[in-house]
């Protein structure tokens, strides 16, 4: 049920999709589909190639075999946030500097700085250094950029790395109100995420045969 | 062998040097394809006894 | 354009704050000038002689130095493999670092070249070639390595290669910067600067990002 | 955006297949590699045997069959790692990639030869074995360029992706070859007095003519079948990389 | 001593297996050693008087570009925490690690010096006597840059800061390696340098380890 | 439940410890003690200094006030394992290098170096680039680095970051058995870890007032 619809309607579509790296597959012939408003979850062991997949789809490793598209999309503007392991927060510039930049260089859709980071619980530490952030804050940091600028996919890896129980709160709630809004997310992840209502989540398995 | 006239030695240097260095590519270029070789066949042959 | 100056921006604040990286850089170029009168003893006339060389070499090095920061940290905490869904293109980002590195590798450098010239007892007339040659030759270096920098970043421990790429791109630069100083032909020397600063520059970030774009995570 | 992986069918894309490219070329290996011996042999009995000294330089013109191949084919490998540079980049032809690294090395010491030919050939005739002038110098940073070539293959342990970056290097290397060839001319001949030995070419006579075209010949032969031997070794390295790779993938699931 | 083996040896394992980081380090020494010609002209007399003092620099230069590797990596990735808890001392997993430097770094620059000689047009006595100054002055070189590598890792913000610690100790090693090429009382020069050799490498791994242990994470 | 005492009986006491960050104190008067076979966990939100006391115990931030010992050691040698955020381990060694060279560093008084890689599911990578694990992976690896070295305690930064559910169970099981020994164990954690036995755990609630 989408309640406010902010992006045109959307749909990710893969077929026959192999990824690997190095030339060799890690996953292959995946077929799935994502329609706005649905999030998909990754799953499986330490490395089946939850990571390559998101990659693949980020246009960042080339797909080894089979193909996919984002569907609906009419102009070449980027279409999708990243979030990967690494959380590209410099040290020296503050919290809010950090964010203020990919808030620029990503188009200032979304909400304000000040608001994303009072959204992910970093709103005290706004002037400190980013390079003194804890684990879990820089990751927070790294959440709030998805806030800032409106993308329709987003890719998240791990998004809950690191985090406390709130934090782990936090992301579904992220991820709810994004697809409450028509978006589309793909997460890989360990821990246990539930959304509420029916049929917005479903799971891909990856490496394991059972 | 003819006269080389006084600059000899620079001469047989020069050719001297000439077939070394491309003796050494030849040498090199046929051991490096031996041994990818090698690697390959015995790669594809434990492939294929599993 | 606004990207654009937020990443210019950016760079400026992290070099500017960087715990003086951009002091370190000026020190580093005045050393080398300050050292080959000890390498190669302490007469006048041969240091007047070379001293052109001398500055020009210093500041190569110098801004050889400061280029594994050019996008190294980028790469290595994520944020190369972010700009490239970012609303700039890549290039443009990266010319914006380009003109970054410039500022705060090259233009403290001709401030700094007074110093230079008292050291090399160069005199004063040599001295306005010295400043002009490096205003338009410096942007060619910055150019030239960032395109290395680029190809390199995604080597691992590849922050090493990225000179002897560089090097060897960088002798024209070189020897019409030494030629706009000593030469009596200064000005066609400057000419020809200024074209390869303009040539490098238009092309350095569309090859640049050619090679990050290729460089995968 | 969507990508897609599906090959399109061509009578190029078929030849050039590495697998198929190694299958129709290899039977030409040894009709090349003969005729590249032949040709050395009448090369060398013409330069020792067959050909004056020359009225100036003495017999030390000898150096010259084996300098000035090696100094062209200096230039010549580099033209061809920069046409494949552009299959590289252009077509994102696998077999381009593999042209471009067996080159490498190749260029590296045809270029190195030059000078050191170069160099024995400078001692009689200029008295020095090193002399700053344009071309010998313009030589010496080709020869800078190609080992940063090498190097830069060796660093990367992904050769794929390799092959792309290091192809916009060499495009940017051709771009400033003339460049530096121009820098270099203008600078030796503005500090230096025109001492230099000039040899032009056309005014050989035929006699010296002959034993450098065959030689000429001869080491262009031997690069190509070189570079031929070397671009299949590369492949199968790259099927080794694979195989070890998925070696290790199939132990560890 | 076992423990020290396994330092040394994964230390010149990570450099061999580096890509070339060796080879890349002596072409950048020839590199740099080259380039000096196109600055300050082709003149054989000139560059024969100051060849020396090209060598040094060139030297001087090569190694302190490997220097950013020798902590920042191990400082980056954890290990440097880490070792604070090895069995193995501080002191001397960093006293086996400047050796290894000193191996990978010092060594092939030694070996490719004849190359910079005949590009040089220096004589074939003043090259022997290039190699022993070479051979007794880098290991001062190599543990200098040690303490200074030392030091910038410890203050996590600098990188560059390295280069302007270790040149003003430095300047003496770099005015008796050339005395040692030049001088008529080349042996007293190396003398000096061995001297300063010595001192440095005994000084330079607790320095360095006192600077890496009083680093917060 | 000891049922072989490898371990002298260490015991880690601090008393009215404060800890912090560039002066500032983080968590204060802390008095905790840590005997043989148990394990403490720090828990708390994101930034509230659970890193800092690790470090803080690992010698490597000094403390604010108070003081803590481990007491029972009679020599100097080392007698703690410190796993961090970060995991220590090289690319371009392989897999079993890199463990094979903490084993030297650290005094190869544990288990080899190929059991400890089998142990913690890494055995067939065993001759892989390190560099091209995935993050599980490279935790995995870390891990090992515990086996292969005995020392009597171990602080845990998270040890299960990145894991999978297996990853999760190994932790645990590695922590069982490092207390069946003898060991002493403090992990930082937001995930559950549970031991079986009574009495072998407790926890530290860092931040909270609640
Ligand atoms: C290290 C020193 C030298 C280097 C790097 C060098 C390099 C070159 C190069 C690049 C060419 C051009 C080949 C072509 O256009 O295809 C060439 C040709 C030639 N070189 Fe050299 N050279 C060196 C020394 C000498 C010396 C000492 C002599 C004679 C005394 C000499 C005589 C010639 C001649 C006769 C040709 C061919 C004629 C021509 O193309 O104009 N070279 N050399
Ligand atoms: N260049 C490479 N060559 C060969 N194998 C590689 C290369 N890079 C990664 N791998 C392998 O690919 C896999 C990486 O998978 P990936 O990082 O996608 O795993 P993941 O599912 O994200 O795991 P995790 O849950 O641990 O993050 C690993 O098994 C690794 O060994
Ligand atoms: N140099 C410093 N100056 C001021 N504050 C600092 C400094 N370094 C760190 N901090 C602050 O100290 C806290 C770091 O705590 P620490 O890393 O121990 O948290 P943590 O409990 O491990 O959190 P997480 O669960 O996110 O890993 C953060 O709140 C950070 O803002
Ligand atoms: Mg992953
Ligand atoms: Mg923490």
């Amino acid at each position: 049920m989408t309640d406010r619809q902010v992006f045109p309607p959307l749909a990710l579509r893969a077929e026959g999709l192999a990824c690997g790296r190095g030339g060799m597959a890690l996953s292959r012939d995946l077929t799935f589909s994502v329609e706005p408003g649905q999030c998909m979850l990754l799953r499986g062991p330490n490395g089946t190639g939850k990571t390559t997949l998101l990659l693949t789809l980020a246009g960042i490793v080339s797909p080894l075999e089979g193909s996919f598209a984002l569907q609906g999309s009419d102009d070449d503007s980027p279409m999708l946030h990243y979030c990967g392991h690494r959380n590209a927060v410099k040290p020296r510039l503050s919290v809010r500097e950090n964010l203020e930049f990919w808030r620029s260089m990503n188009g200032p859709t979304g909400i304000a700085a000040d608001a994303a980071l009072a959204e992910v619980g970093l709103g005290k530490l706004r002037d400190l250094d980013a390079g003194y952030l804890s684990a879990g804050q820089t990751r927070r940091l790294a959440l709030a950029r998805l806030l800032v600028s409106l993308r329709p996919l987003w890719l998240l890896d791990e998004p809950t790395a690191a985090l406390d129980a709130a934090g782990h709160e936090l992301v579904s709630k992220l991820i709810d109100r994004h697809l409450g809004v028509g978006g589309l997310a793909i997460a890989a992840t360990h821990d246990p995420i539930t959304l509420p209502g029916p049929g917005r989540l479903h799971t891909l398995l990856l490496g394991a045969e059972a | 062998m003819i006269d080389l006239g006084p600059h000899a030695v620079f001469i047989i240097w020069a050719y001297l040097g000439v077939a070394l260095g491309v003796a050494g590519l030849i040498g090199w270029t046929l051991i490096d394809a031996r041994n990818t070789a090698k690697k390959l066949a015995a790669l594809e042959a434990s492939r294929s006894a599993k | 354009m606004n990207a654009f100056a937020a990443m210019l921006g950016r760079e400026l604040r992290l070099a500017l704050r960087g715990g003086g990286d951009v002091l370190t850089l000026v020190l580093f170029f005045v050393i080398v000038g300050a050292i080959v009168p000890f390498a190669v003893g302490p007469d006048k006339a041969l240091l007047e002689r070379i001293a052109p060389g001398i500055v020009w070499i210093a500041a190569f090095l110098a801004m050889l130095l400061g280029l594994d920061r050019l996008f190294r940290p980028d790469y290595e905490d994520g944020t190369l493999t972010l700009l490239r869904h970012a609303d700039l293109p890549l290039s443009a980002a990266i010319a914006a670092k380009v003109i970054a590195h410039w500022l705060v590798s090259a233009v403290p450098l001709i401030l700094a070249s007074p110093v230079l010239t008292v050291l090399l007892a160069m005199e004063g007339d040599a001295f306005w070639r010295t400043v002009l040659s490096l205003l338009l030759g410096t942007p060619a270096l910055a150019a030239f390595g960032a395109i290395g920098a680029a190809v390199t970043v995604s080597i691992r421990r590849g922050g090493l290669i990225a000179p002897i790429l560089i090097a060897p791109l960088s002798i024209p630069v070189l020897i019409f910067g030494v030629g706009a100083i000593t030469a009596t032909q200064s000005s066609a020397a400057l000419l020809f600067l200024a074209a390869l600063s303009l040539m490098a520059a238009a092309l350095a970030p569309f090859a640049a990002a050619l090679a990050i774009s290729s460089a995968e995570d | 955006m969507s990508i897609d992986t599906a090959p399109k069918q061509s009578w190029w894309n078929r030849i050039a297949h590495p697998g198929q490219f190694v299958a129709w070329t290899r039977p030409l290996l040894w009709p090349l590699t003969a005729l590249t011996a032949v040709l050395f042999v009448v090369g060398l009995w013409f330069a020792f045997f067959a050909s004056p000294e020359d009225y100036q330089m003495g017999d030390t013109v000898r150096i010259m069959y084996v300098h000035v191949p090696n100094a062209w084919l200096s230039q010549f490998v580099y033209g061809i790692m920069a046409v494949s540079a552009l299959g590289t980049l252009v077509w994102r032809h696998p077999l381009a990639d593999v042209s471009m690294k067996a080159a490498a090395p190749l260029g590296a010491l045809f270029t190195a030869l030059a000078l050191f030919t170069g160099a024995l050939w400078g001692r009689p005739t200029w008295g020095t074995f090193w002399e700053w002038d344009g071309r010998m110098t313009s030589t010496l940073v080709l020869l800078f360029i190609y080992l940063g070539i090498v190097a830069l293959w060796r660093a990367f342990d992904d050769q794929l992706r390799a092959a792309r970056i290091i192809a916009v290097f060499t495009l940017v290397g051709a771009i400033n070859i003339p460049i530096i060839k121009f820098s270099v001319d203008w600078w030796s001949t503005l500090h230096q007095p025109a001492s230099v030995f000039r040899a032009d070419g056309p005014r050989m006579p035929g006699s010296i003519l002959t034993p450098l075209m065959v030689m000429f010949v001869a080491f262009t032969l031997l690069f190509l079948t070189l570079h031929l031997k070397a671009m299949h070794t590369e492949i199968k390295r790259r099927r080794v990389v694979t195989l070890q790779r998925k070696a290790a993938q199939g132990a560890s699931s």
